[in-house]
Order: C-alpha cells, then structure tokens, then sequence
C-alpha cells in the first residue's frame, strides 16, 4: 500500500503559488500593543513570502512562548505555538521529516536564546534548513517586564531593580560560534531593510538566524531608538552589502577602515581616506563576520546591519534524505521479513 | 570410558568472565543453540557498572545466564546448575546463586596469584576443598589453545580470545548441544577473517572433544525438545524487539517513521537499532537532550509521521513538559520508557518499575496520556505497536513501560511474516470545507489530522488552551471544563479497544496475583510452581495501565484478596485502590533486581497460610 | 436635599476600566482603606491575558475587585454590589456578575460612540434602558477633571489620568470611606511631583464632592467597624508574602538566602519582590531556564545557603528531574510552584489546584518529597516559613503549592513582630572525627549537613545511589531497599510534627467537606452560610499534604460521607482513597476559576437532601 | 544571633594550605579504564591545586554524568556528581552563595555541550568565576559510545553506524560566542602544557573554559593522535604564548604568518619568512582568538594549544558580592519589622 502521507500529498498539493500577502493573513485579531515593533516583522513577512516561489500551503511557521511567539496565530499557513525555548527542536524534527517545507520560527530574545539557547546554538551548529526570526526587544514581555540576556548591564526591569547585573549575549557573536550559516541583523523601523534581509534568508539553503530589533513599546520602549530612528540611523548603523565597502551617513560621508583587526570610523571628506581604504564587505569570511558582531556593544563605531555571514554548507535534514536515499536502493532495502527475521534465527519444524 | 545419559528437565547456566572475556557471545550462542534445538529460552546479561572495570576485579564481572527447559519458562533462573567461571572473581560473585551440586567449568589460567588476590581469596579455591559441594572442572583452556593453534600467525593474545568458544564447547558437549548452529554463526560472522574464523572453530571443537575424551565427565546431559510451535524463531531483547517495532509499526501504517531521541542506558540500544535501519527509510535525529528528543518528534508527528522518542527515567522526567504539550496538541506520539532504578541517577543499570505514578501523573495540569507496558522481552516488539496503533487511532502520545530487565534480556521471539501483522489506517484530512482542528471522530473522540502541505488546510495549533472543534485559542470558563472532560474520556474511551484481563486459574476465590509489566516472567513461574504444588490462587497481567480494561474492577471484585508484586513501592497498588477502592496486598521491593520467582512464591505460601489481608 | 444613611453588613465593589485606567490603584486604596476602617477585606486583580489590549476592548478589560464586611469573610465576593465602569466594554463584561440593584458608577466619557462599538453596543446602555435594574450614575469624570485642573501645567491627558481618583473619590463618599489613608499614600508616593500630586488630591476631593452636593445620591451607606485584632495590619498578595515569607525564613534560621528562578506567570512576582531586597542581604539568580533556577538553588544549598525556587506548572514540569537529584542529595530547598490553569501553557492568568499529583508522584523512581499548600494570599507566608522549616530539619527539599488566585489576589495580613516568629536553628556539621554524610539524627532520620569551608568535612554528594551512612556510591541491592525505606520513613515522620487536623461544626456525623489550599476561602463562605442556614455540615482543610496530618483517617472515618472541593480531576481525592480506601465525592472543576462559594453551598445542600455518596 | 554559615566558618576554617598531591585523594577505587586520558588530568589538577593558595577545604569540583564526571569522586575535596548537563548550573549557584571558594567543574563533551550547551553559553556569558575542566574525547563513554556534538562528521559510532550527519561543534569558537574570558585548549599527553594550563585557568578570574582532549581507549581510540603523539605533536600544534610568534615544528622551524585574516604555515628555514614575519599572539585580541579557534578544523595549520584568549571582566559573583556589601550600608539595611511592615499598613487599636 501506498504511504499516506504521500499519497496526501501528491493528490493534495496541486501548489497554491498564487496568492498574496492578504491571503497570509489568518482570522485572528493581531494582539500586539499599539506600537509595537512585531507589527512591521509580521507586515514584512507577508510580503515576501508570496515572492519566494513556495506554495502557501508548504509554509509552516513555528513559535516559542512570548509576545513575538504569537507570530503563528497571525500567519493563514501551517503553524504551531509550542513552549518557551523548544520552538527550535519543534522545527528541527519537523523540517528533518519534510524537508520540502519551508519551515519559519518565531521567537523572542528570552524564547530563543535563555531557555531556548541549547537548541538554538545545535540547530545552528547542524545547520537545518530554517529561517529563525528572533525578535530582539532586549526584554521579556509577555512575562511584563523582565530582563532578558540581550538586556543591557545596569537596565532596569521589573526583576532588576537595581539594575542587571549580567553581561548581554552578543546574538550574532554566539550565533557565528555556534556555526550558523547565515547570520543577519534588521530592525522593525527599516522596512526596506527588513525586506531584503528576510528574503535573503528564506533563499539560504542552511540556518538562517535573523535578529530583529522590536521596540516594546511598553517595557523596553526606544531600547534601540539610538540606532533605528530616522534621526540616528544614518550615523549610528551601517548597512552591510557584500563585495562593497562599509560605508554609512546621511550622505555615505563616512566609512569603516580596519586598523589591524580593530574597525575604526573614517571620515570620506576631510581628504584624508577614500573609499579604497575601507574594510569591503565579505559574507564568506569567517573573521570579518567575527569583527562585525563585535561592533555590536563598541560604542565607537555604528551597528552593522543587513547580512553579516552567508556561506553555503549542506543543511542537515538535506543530508539525512540523501544518506535514506542512498540507502534506499541496497539489496534488502524495506525488506521487512529480512528484518524481522534478524541474522541469527532457528527454524522449529 | 562409556560415559551416562541422562535426561534434565531444563537447566540454569552462567558464562560469568571479565568484560573482555567474551561472555555475552558465548551465552548467546548456548542461548540461540538451545532454541534451534527446541528449548524453552530465556536470557540475561548481567553487565558491569563500570565500562571496563580494570580486569580480575569483583565489580568488573560480566556475566550472562541463561535458562532452558522443556517446559514454558519465562525467567533467566533463580539458581544456577552450571557456571562457566573464566577467573576467580567471576567464580566469587556467583557462588551464592550455585544450586547445590552444581557444575562449575574454570578456566585454571584465571586462578593465578593475581587473580586471587583480586578476587580476595586467600587460598585457591579450586584446590582448597571449598568447593566440595559441587562438580568441579578446571580446564587448562588456554594452554590447550596456544598449542592447538600454535601453527596459526596469531599473537597469544588474540589466541587466549578463543576461550570463550572452548568453554562453549565443553558444555555443549556435556549438554548435548548441537553446535552446527554456532558454526554457522562463525562462519557468517568471521567470513573475512580466516585466521580467526579458524582459530574459533578450533576452540569449538576442541572444547567438545575435551568433554568427550575426559573421564572426568562421567554423565552427558539431554534436555528434551518442547512442544514449540512450528516456524522461524530468534532470541530478542526488549531493546531491539521495540526497535523492530517501530519499524513494523510505521509500516503497517503505510507510515514514515522518526525517532527523536538521546542516549541513556538501558534505552539507548533502542536508538542504536534504528540508527542502523537506514536502509527501510527511517529518520531519526540523536537530540542535544531529551527535551529535544521529544519536541523534535513532535515537529515530525506535526509533519505527518508516525513519531517516537525513548529514553529512561531521568530523560522521562526531562520530557515531562513537552508530555504536556503533546496532550494538548492531541497528536501521535510513541514515548518509550525503559525504567531504571531511581531516584536520580539512582543505579543506572537495574531494573525497577517505579515510573508508572510519574507516567500517570507527573504532568502540570490535568493532562491524561495512554500507558501500556510490555511484560517480556518478545512482548516488546507487540506493545511497541500497540502503542503506536493507539497513539494514531486516539490521536495522542502513548508511553510504553518497559525496565532494564526486559530490555536486555532475551527471550525467543516467534518471527511474525509481515502480512500476519495487521495493517492501521491513519488518515489525513484533505477537504477544506469539512476541515476544522479540534473536530473529533464522535467514536474515538481523535481529532482531525491535517499535514503541512495539503492545500486549503492552513492552520494552527499550540500549548494555549483551544476552543473546541475550532481550534482557536480559548480562555473560556465552560470550554476549559468541556476540553479537560474531552481529553479525559477520550483516553477512558480506549478501554472498548482493548483486550479484557484475563485471569488464569479460578476465575473467582480467595487470591489473585495481579502483576504489570515486566515481572510477568517471575509471577508466571511463580504461579506455575504454586499450583504445581496443588495452591489455590488466579493470576493476572496488566499490559494496559492507562486505561485499565473494561472488565478489572470486576475481576479485581471477583476475588477477596488481591496481591501486587511490583518492584516500587506501590504506585499500581496506589492506583488501584484509588481508583477501585479495593484493599491491595503489596508485595514490594527495590532492591535493583528483577523480581524473583521465590520472593513471589513464598509471599502467596505465606498469605495462603495467614489468611492476612 | 439631607441624604439618608444606611448600614450594610458589607458590599463587594469592582473598579473596570482599561489597562491604563489605573484601576488596581483604585481598587488598592478602596481596600486598605477599609481595612484601616477596621472591616474585613478580601480582594482580586483581573487582569487582561494581553499585555496592554487595543483600549477600549472587550478583551483588554482590567479590572479589581474588592469585597468588605463587618465579619470575617475570605473571598472576593461572588455579585458585585458597586461596579464602577470607566468604558463601555467594563461595563458589559461586568453585567453578568452584578447583583439587583447594584449602583453603577458610569464614566461619561468613555461610553462615546467609539466605545460602543468596542464593546459591541447598538445603543448607548447609560441611555437606553436597558440598566433599569440598576441605580446607574453616569458622571462627566473627565471633563469636570478638565476644568478643575485647568490652573494646573499639565496636558489634558495627564489630567485625565486623574479619573481613577475621582471616581475613588466618590465612592468613598457614597460608601463613607475615610480618605486620610489615601492622602497619606498619594503625599508619599507623588511627593516628588507636587503637580501631579495636586492634581490627584484635587480629583478625589472633587470625587467626594460630586456624591456630597449631587442629589441622585439619595442615600449615603457605611458598613461597620469589624472585630478586629488590634494590630499593624496591611493588604498582600500571596506572591509577596511568600517573598516576605523566604527572607524571614532564612532570618530566623540565622541563614542567608538564595534564590534561582526564571519568569513564569503567576509565580513571577516572587522574584520581583526578592529582587529588590538586596539591602536585607539577600542573593538571587534569574538564571537561564528554570531547570537552572532549582539546579543553582542546589548548589547553593550544598554551600549552606537556605535556598529556594519559584514557578508555575510548565517550570515544575521542567524541574522534575532536579526534584530527583535534591531528594536523593537529602539537600534542604524551598520550591514553591503557583498553580495555574493546564495542561502545557494552558490558561496562564487562571488559577487551578492541578499540580498536585505532579508535586506527588512526578518524579521517575521512588522520590518522595512533602508537599505543603496555602490557604490564602496572607498564608502564603505563614506557610513560607513552614517549608523553609521542615526542609532545614529534616534535609529535603519541600514543595509548597500556591494558586494564580491566592498569589495575585490580596487579603489582610496581620503584621507580625519579627521577634514573635520563632526562630529556627539548623546546624552544620563541624567534627571531623564524627562526621558521615549519609548519617542520620535518629529522631527526624535527617541527614548531618556539611559545608565546603569546613575544614576536614570534605566528602561528596551526588545522584547515584549511597550507602547508608558513609555515604560512598552503592549499587548494593538491600543497601537500596533501605535507603529508599529510609527516605520514605524520614518524610512520613514528619507527621509527627505538624498541626493535626482541625474539624469545624461536629467533629463527626453525617458529612465533611474537606478542601486543601487556595480553595479555603470560598469553602469557609461556603460553610458559613451553610451553618447560618441551619445545615449541619462539617468541614476541615488540609494544609500538609505529604505526610497528612496524623489524625487524618480518623477524621475521615468519623464521617459517613466525606465531599472534597477542588479544582481539579480529583488530585486529592486519588490520594485519600488511595491511601484510605475511603470513598470520597469530587466536587471538580477546571474552569479557570477560583473555588466558586455558590457552587460548594448547592453542592452541599444536593447531598444533604439526596445522601448520595 | 550569628548567621549559622558565617559563624561555621569562622571557628572551623583555620585554612588548610600545606597538602599535597596525595592528600588529595580521595579513599575511592578510580574506576576509568587503563590508559584513559582522564587519569593525566586528574594527576595535574591533584598536582596544582596545593600550589594555588587555597585551603583545601575551599575546594568545590562539580560534575554532570559522564565517566569524565566520575572527577570528584576521586578528589578529597568538597565535591559534587549532579546530573547529566547540570554541573555548570550547580557550580554557579554555589560560587555565586560562596564566592570565596574556588570552584571547579569537571565536565564531557556531552555533557557540556550537548545537554548542557545552556548552561554552558550562560555561564560563560555570566563570567561566573570557575574554572571548567571539558574532558573531551568525541564520544559519550559512560553510555558505551555514542557520538557527541564534538565527534567528526563521518565518525563511525554506535549511534552512527553509517557516520555522524552532523557537523560538530568548535568549542573554542562556541565558547567565545558566548563571551567566556578564558578559553584554552590542552591535552591528555602533554603533562608540562596541562598544567601550565590549569594554572592559568585557576588564577583567572573569571569564567574559565579549558578544552581537554583526552583519550577514550575504549570506544575512540587514538581520536586525538593526529596531533598528540610525541611523533605528530610537534608538526600538527602549536603551543601559545602571550607576546610571542607562533612557532611550532620540532625544532621550532615552521611558524604561522597571517595572509590578510588567513593563518598559514610558513617555513623560518627556507629563508623567505623570519619571526617578524609570523602572527604575535595576544590573547587579549577577541579577534585573533576567534582566527585560532578557526584553526581547529583547518587541516593546513596545526592545532592551537594554550590558552587561545584571557581577559579581565568582572565575574558576576563578584559583581553580586559588591551589589549586596552597597545596599548592606544603605539606611533600613536588614530592618525585618520595616520590611514586614511594607509602606501601606494601617494600625487597628
Ligand atoms: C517553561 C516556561 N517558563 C516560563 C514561561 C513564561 N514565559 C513566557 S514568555 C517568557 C519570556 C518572553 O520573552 P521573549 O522570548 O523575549 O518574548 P517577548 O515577549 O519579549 O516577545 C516567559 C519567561 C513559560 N511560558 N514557560
Ligand atoms: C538526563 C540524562 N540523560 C542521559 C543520560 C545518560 N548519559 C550519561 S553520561 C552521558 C554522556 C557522556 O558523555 P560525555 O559527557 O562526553 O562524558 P564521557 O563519558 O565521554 O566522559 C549520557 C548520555 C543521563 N545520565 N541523564
Ligand atoms: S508588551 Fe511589548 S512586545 Fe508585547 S505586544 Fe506589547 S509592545 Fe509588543
Ligand atoms: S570508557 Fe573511555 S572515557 Fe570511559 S573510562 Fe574507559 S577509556 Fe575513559
Ligand atoms: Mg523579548
Ligand atoms: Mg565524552
């Protein structure tokens, strides 16, 4: 008999390839707070997704626990809203099984990278084909208010009083270290930006760890407003693309030049540095995506945004099927009698 | 000399060595042998704690005893008759199990200096007369195989391996075994290796002509051919009986199959079995933890597979959360727990039946999930599929019970041909008009199953409490009652799908003996031997826990006194006094072994006598 | 007009507004205000499931809820006497819980033409007709605000801020409130912004005003002075008191306390309290997960810390396995879980009484562990201290079970002198000549208690299995069996010392109504009424739950029929048949509700007339 | 009345700071397999620890499960066998109660960075002051040889029959993610680096992660021998040394010289490249310290050995300390009746 599973599938899935971004979205009333930052991720989302050549019926979106895990609820395609920190681990064994889909996670600072952390830097590390959107708003929110590990030292929350006492991960630092294979920055007030860095991670064939700065409007409200406003960002971010040099200001009037491995800003007009003394930017290079994640908390030069390390390595689910597939045609493959039978049984006449 | 014949109805024997002795092989091999030959089998490794404790010490000691007999045994034997000791702290550690008169096989060479004084002897054993109560042999093995083999290019080192093989033949000539199927066994195994091959063969051989020419063996032994049913049979352990479980489980279920799991003793082989099976298409992933082991089979059940996860009970206690959310979610799962000795780490490789309160109930809030358990090793392979048969019939996460015994014990398993296995019949949603989440099948209560990918189906699911049929998420007062009650019956519900508990013996009286689970063999034997002995008491086995079968409280009703040996401290007894408000007689111990025929035995003598109660 | 005067027994008011409406202000100073006014006080916050709702939904409704009277009464109340509905969605949701003729102070604004279709409103409710049976009074809040403020710098939307003061304020006139305590609170808290402290004082006297001069407010009510203990008393939630409860508790123990925790509605508050008590000395961790949360309250109690965990369902869940390890390790710990509405993430903000068996029987192997629960908000203290008492005496951790209900809500809680709270006095282990790690105090069977720094004490702990006394790794068989006697006989005794079992109305008869935990108050209403309506009816509530009190099967046993409230399938009344074999009925519910009075009195009253059971 | 501990402590803890390797044993049989790389480490930690200045007494070893996690039994010293992927867990919960003991955890490679990977990222990012012993032999022993998050793509196992899928982790690379202040890297068979090592580890003060490779006679063999034998360790490490070229080779002929962020070996015979050529090592450099960790799966450079990276960051426990000994000063400081009170009683007479 035929798997049903298949057999669903293949008289099932004709490919809705048409539709758009209002057929993404699902009945549900969006619950978020005015304001915030997980409005303009969702809008985003459902832009793209109709462009990227996915049935809409073969999207699956999987969440933690979190304001930003409510992402799912949304989303009109397959979805599940699972428990803090094992959204990752859902969708590892639901892409290693149906490596077809393409699987999307929703998940918070808290969700992904406290609770969450051993099975976001082992998703990372195999390397399983999947887009993780972690919605970085430096605090818990569904909780009201406490600190998270992207929270900054001395912040004051509900559970810090008197101010954190830890040191914040650097997500993209521990991403790289965990192996990701593609590691990007966005922020919820750039929708252009958004835009080209989702795409850009729903087309990695690999991990795609994407972090998004969110402003919770009510517990961390312009956490990131020093980078992501229109008044600050020209100055205090600098938009990464590969093969160009790192350039940023209103006016592209300044750039990145490396003094050893130390990044420093450089003005492009006092005559003293062209652009040919720039830092280029290489989404292939181990080191270089190390030094621009350690501008994250270096207050003397802007924040590295857009995609800092892309490279291509077999995804893990990918490389599960072709080792069944490869198996699949030696002798005795799915002989089931072969393997009841075992290799060292009797026979009682 | 013309030596005796005489006829046994069965037997215990031990190949008792170091780790690196080759033990295990040997009592397979007189295991498997003896079923081929017809006997009744039954089978236990008996493992050192410690990976390879340093060599001649008393804990480093592993060991394998086996029973046969021609009537039904279900047990590994509670005395031993004849012990292969390879040293002398295997010969120490056993002694206290000897039956008296029983044949001890020593490899001399074991018996040295060193090896004494490891085994704290202050005398040799062999030669002090302390072991006048037995038939003793000591056979220089491995002097006789450095000259057998001395024409071989072979170190003495790997010479000295082939003891093993020897001991195996000095007592399958005493015992009249047939040894055409370890020669086949050798052959298949070592094919590419002459050399070795060879030198094994020689052991055999040599072994079984050591017994024939040694007037020291004055008896050869027979043991007589049981009423076995006809058909292909192999000696199996619960592991990788509930390994080909799965396997079949998913195929009759015309399913892929997904094994999300983490090494922990003694479940992992389940792991390592399936991580062979890649050729019959399996997925599995080995997990960063448990956790991960069963929330990546969750993804997978999501996806439309047949999904699994195993582990023991510290990884049980790490997935209780993720328990919770597959009841919530209501999708198929098969949870696999091979209990250990606990609390904690407690003693990682003995056995106990001390998960099944924690399987019952150790999830926050009120979330039922199914529980059956295997009651031997063969069972295994049918309660893995039952399993997996309730798990996508009811929609739901199932856990199966198995323990440390029954994992790597062996029994003989009668091969099934795989038409004779029922097929199940999942089915996935596939109309968008009908289509709702929470809808159910107003027989089973299952909920609708839709599989990312099927057109017109989008929709979401998640831990937050769901609004009937809908699906939605839902805080509603009445709602949160009904869902609760829904999932509550739906698992009571399975009690029309199960078999009833059969007793054995009266059908009504005085005492039952009601056992769960692994400790089938012992109160089996134990029942066996009581009536034997003209006692008036019924048994029964529960393989269905959560629900019990329709007809227990009847049964449980039908007899003034009821008994529950178990190895906890009484959490069935627990269970069914709460339940059934039935007095319960405990018989509880854990004590890391498995349960003992005798301790069975001499509790229902006692209660027989006492009329306590 | 002279306005009348009229005494109640007591009335239950709601404040209802949006999240941003300030209502827990409002319902905060209604309540202690009135217990300054020596009444009885019982509160409750309802609180929206989302973090700051759309304004003006019928979601995003925040609420609290207060009930005063001149006797003791220990819920919140079941009808609303007085709603005060600062929108029209506050309104609608509150309707169905309002009592006949209850008064409804209406705020103007807020039933605008945009408010109304929020809250689903064809008509305007204030003007249709529709709350004619109700004494509703419809008041321009804001826009008197407006002009009374206008001297004021201050945006018209501060200004509206004040309303919640207004609307207080006419409460307090209309229910003959004493606003001196309010306007001690506001100096103190707003002492820093004299204008926004000009601009709320100014609105709770325009408040009063607005009862005083207006003529729809025919009559003025009071509700009489309680007798109540003299005393310093103040209003807690049972998440405070439980902080309150850890920082005593090590206090009297001469320790220093630690706490491990991670965020988890309703338990999260704890750790807010905690962590802003770092001028009393006090260490905590918001570690990573709450596995961490426990694991670290481990080691620092190996490093002689009073140490403790907090949580909800999904965390103990995910504790399970570490409960094991502190069992075992025979450490002291506090790990205080607040029940909330499951199974999985469930209905975070309801409470529910589903943990129990988890707390009981959630761990894999043999691992008992005493469990304690309390009563309401102001116990939460009391039985803090209790847990931290019985971990350091008898060397194991101790679970104590709250509720989403009792650890949100508040009652009054008599402030005791830290002098008056009896002081505890564990020891460490100091002689190295008598020192054993695993050797126990005869009478309680506690284990000695080491820390590293001692010098010459240097021994180690851990997961596997020990042998009695020394304490060295043990894979032992009868060694096993007694130590788990051991750990179970060391739990049991403590029964030994704890209160027995109080019964209220006959101590034996016809029918007992026991409760445990968060569900007393509702029970004790319940039962008042009942006795007040002449019914004879017993009740008795549990406090300990592992061990029970040592008198409880007799008390069990001194009544035919035995009725057991709780919020759940039936955790306690599984146990109490289990155990006692005494048929219990359930009164269970899982409806995210608190323990319902109504819902006990006709249960009661079903049985006494049916004798059902 | 005197706190209970403090008062303990100050009668019973004269400090005993004159012990010996030997007085470190403990009674118990060490139970690891003949030729198991554990025994080295256990020989150098017995052997530096007395040259620390720490009393004996102040000692803590924490462990998971694994046979590496068997350590504290075999140390007469405070100790701890916890559970599987916790140790880290525990020993941050004691430090930070005991911040004047010296704490040690001992830990596998799955036990550290498979169940415990959350831990271990936390830990590290937390600076919690210990000193983190990773035995790393690429497999789980204690379960009889599966493959662990640090065994090689490929690697023939009992859980792998066919080869490991998974790519593994770099530990070094993830611990620096993670923001860890120490990280180094010694092995089994090299008894004068061990302990050189451990040293450093233990004067750090910090979180400080050291990477054992050590040798699993029984279930991977020879792992590590591409690098640690006396024949190959000469060719294929190189043993770093703060402000010193990196220089390996048996007669420190070859050195390693950095081709923009690229390390490659050079001959210093050949006459084309001199010392100055060569790559200084600082271990203060986050950057280079990543460049080394990326050397770990480089088959054309050797094998970093040493400590890759030591900088000085407050550890967390120290930062609570300091937290408390503020507010201790602060008005109301310990006041039980102020506390008890709250700010909104009221008085019933
Ligand atoms: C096991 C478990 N622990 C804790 C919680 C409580 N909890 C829910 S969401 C959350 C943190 C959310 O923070 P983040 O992931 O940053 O998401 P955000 O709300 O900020 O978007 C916590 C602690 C839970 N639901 N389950
Ligand atoms: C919760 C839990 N899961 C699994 C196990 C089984 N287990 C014990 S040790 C171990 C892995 C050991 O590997 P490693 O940490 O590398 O230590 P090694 O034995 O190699 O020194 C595992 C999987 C356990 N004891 N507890
Ligand atoms: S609380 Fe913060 S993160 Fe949550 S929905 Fe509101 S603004 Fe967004
Ligand atoms: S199995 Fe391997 S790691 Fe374990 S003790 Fe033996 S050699 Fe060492
Ligand atoms: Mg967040
Ligand atoms: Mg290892």
């Amino acid at each position: 008999m035929k798997n049903v599973l298949d057999s669903v599938l293949e008289e099932k899935h004709q490919g809705s390839f048409e539709f758009t971004a209002k057929d993404l979205k699902s009945g549900a009333d969006v619950r978020w707070c005015a304001g915030c930052g997980d409005f303009s991720v969702l809008a985003q989302v459902q832009r793209i997704m109709p462009t990227l050549g996915i049935a809409k019926e073969n999207i699956a979106v999987i969440s933690g626990i979190g304001c930003s895990s409510r992402f799912p609820y949304y989303m009109d395609t397959y979805g599940m809203h699972t428990l803090h920190g094992r959204a990752l681990a859902i969708a590892s064994g639901l892409k290693i099984a149906r490596p077809e889909l393409s699987v999307w996670v929703a998940t918070g600072d808290g969700d992904c990278m406290s609770i969450g952390g051993n099975h976001f830097i082992h998703a990372a590390r195999r390397n399983v084909n999947m887009n993780v959107l972690m919605f970085n708003n430096g605090i818990y929110s569904l909780t009201k208010g406490q600190y998270s590990p992207l929270s900054l030292k001395g912040q004051i929350t509900k559970s810090s009083p008197l101010g954190v006492l830890d040191d914040p991960f650097n997500a993209s630092a521990l991403a790289l270290g965990a192996g990701s294979s593609f590691v990007a920055r966005s922020y919820d007030k750039d929708a252009k930006l958004m835009k080209v860095v989702l795409e850009r991670a729903a087309r990695h064939n690999g991990f795609a760890f994407v972090e998004i700065y969110s402003n919770c409007v009510i517990f961390n409200d312009g956490a990131y407003d020093g980078y992501t406003t229109k008044e600050n960002r020209f100055d205090n971010t600098v938009n990464l693309e590969h093969g160009m040099p790192l350039v940023f200001g209103k006016d592209l009037e300044k750039g990145i030049k490396l003094d050893g491995f130390r990044p420093t800003v450089v003005s492009l007009t006092d005559g003293k540095h062209s652009k040919d003394d720039l830092l280029i930017h290489d989404e292939a290079d181990t080191t270089l995506a190390a030094i621009l994640a350690d501008m994250t908390y270096n207050p003397t030069v802007p924040q590295p945004m857009g995609v800092f390390h892309a490279v291509d390595r077999t995804p893990y689910d990918q490389r599960t099927t072709e080792q069944l597939e490869h198996y699949a045609i030696q002798p005795g493959a799915g002989d089931m009698n072969a393997l009841l039978k075992g290799n060292d049984s009797w026979e009682i006449k | 000399m013309e030596k005796q014949e005489k006829y046994l109805d069965g037997l215990t024997i031990r190949f008792a060595g170091d780790s690196g002795d080759g033990m295990q092989l040997s009592g397979t091999q007189f295991s498997n042998t003896s079923g081929a030959m017809g006997n009744y089998v039954n089978t236990f490794p008996d493992y050192p704690a410690e990976i390879r404790a340093p060599e001649g010490t008393l804990y480093g000691v592993s060991a394998y005893q086996i029973q046969i007999a021609t009537k039904e045994i279900s047990t590994f034997g509670a005395f031993i008759d004849v012990l292969v000791a390879m040293n002398a702290s295997s010969l120490k550690v056993s002694l206290p199990k000897l039956s008296k008169g029983a044949v001890i096989i020593a490899n001399e060479s074991g018996f040295g200096a060193k090896n004494l004084k490891l085994a704290e002897y202050e005398t040799n054993p062999l030669e002090d007369g302390s072991l006048s109560d037995f038939e003793v042999h000591s056979v220089p093995i491995v002097e006789t195989m450095k000259e057998v083999c001395a024409d071989l290019e072979m170190s003495p080192k790997f010479i000295e391996r082939t003891k093993n093989l020897f001991a195996l033949g000095i007592v399958y000539a005493l015992y009249s075994r047939d040894s055409e199927h370890t020669i086949k066994w050798l052959n298949e195994k070592f094919g590419k290796k002459p050399v070795v091959l060879d030198a094994n063969l020689r052991a055999l051989k040599k072994g079984m002509e050591y017994t024939a020419v040694n007037d020291e063996f004055t008896t050869i032994y027979k043991v007589e051919k049981s009423e076995v049913e006809p058909g292909f049979y192999r000696n199996i352990t619960g592991n990788e009986a509930a390994a080909l479980g799965l396997v079949i489980a998913a195929n009759r279920a015309n399913m892929h199959l997904f094994l999300g799991s983490y090494p922990i003793t003694p479940a992992t082989e389940i792991l390592h079995f399936i991580s062979g099976y890649k050729k019959h298409g399996v997925k599995h992933l080995q997990a960063e933890d448990e956790i991960a082991g069963l929330t990546s089979a969750i993804g997978a059940s999501f996806g439309g597979y047949l999904a699994a996860t195993t582990t023991s009970g510290p990884g049980l206690s790490l997935k209780v959360e993720a328990m919770g959310l597959a009841c919530i979610l209501e999708l198929p799962l098969v949870i696999i727990d091979v209990q250990r000795a606990g609390p904690s780490t407690g003693i990682p490789t003995k056995p106990e039946q001390t998960d099944l309160l924690m399987a019952m109930y150790g999830r926050h809030g009120d979330a039922p999930i199914p529980i059956v358990a295997a009651t031997d090793a063969a069972d295994c392979f049918n309660m893995t599929i039952e399993a997996a048969r309730i798990a996508l019939k009811y929609m739901t996460p199932v856990i199966l019970l198995t323990d440390g015994y029954i994992a790597q014990g062996t029994n003989a398993f009668k091969v099934p041909h795989i038409e004779d296995i029922p097929e199940m019949s999942p089915t996935f949603a596939t109309d968008p008009e009908t289509y709702q989440s929470y809808k159910r099948d107003p027989e089973t209560l299952a909920r609708m199953w839709a599989v990312p990918g099927t057109q017109g189906l989008e929709h979401r699911i998640g831990g937050l409490e769901k609004e009937d049929i809908t699906g939605n998420v839902s805080s509603d007062s009445e709602n949160h009652q009904l869902m609760t009650n829904l999932r509550q019956a739906k698992v009571d519900g399975i009690a029309k799908d199960i078999p009833l508990l059969q007793v054995h013996g009266e059908q009504s009286g005085d005492l039952l003996i009601l056992g769960w689970g692994g400790t089938y063999g012992a109160i089996k034997d134990a029942w066996n031997d009581l009536r034997c002995d003209g006692k008036v008491v019924s048994r029964a086995h529960l393989k269905y826990l959560n629900p019990f079968p329709a007809n227990i409280e009847e049964v449980l009703n039908n007899f003034d006194r009821v008994l529950i040996p178990e190895l906890n401290m009484g959490d069935l007894k627990m269970m069914i006094q709460g339940k059934f408000l039935k007095r319960i007689i405990g018989l509880n111990r854990v004590d890391g072994l498995p349960l003992q025929t005798n301790v069975v035995y001499n509790k229902v003598v006692e209660l027989l006598e006492s009329k306590e109660g």
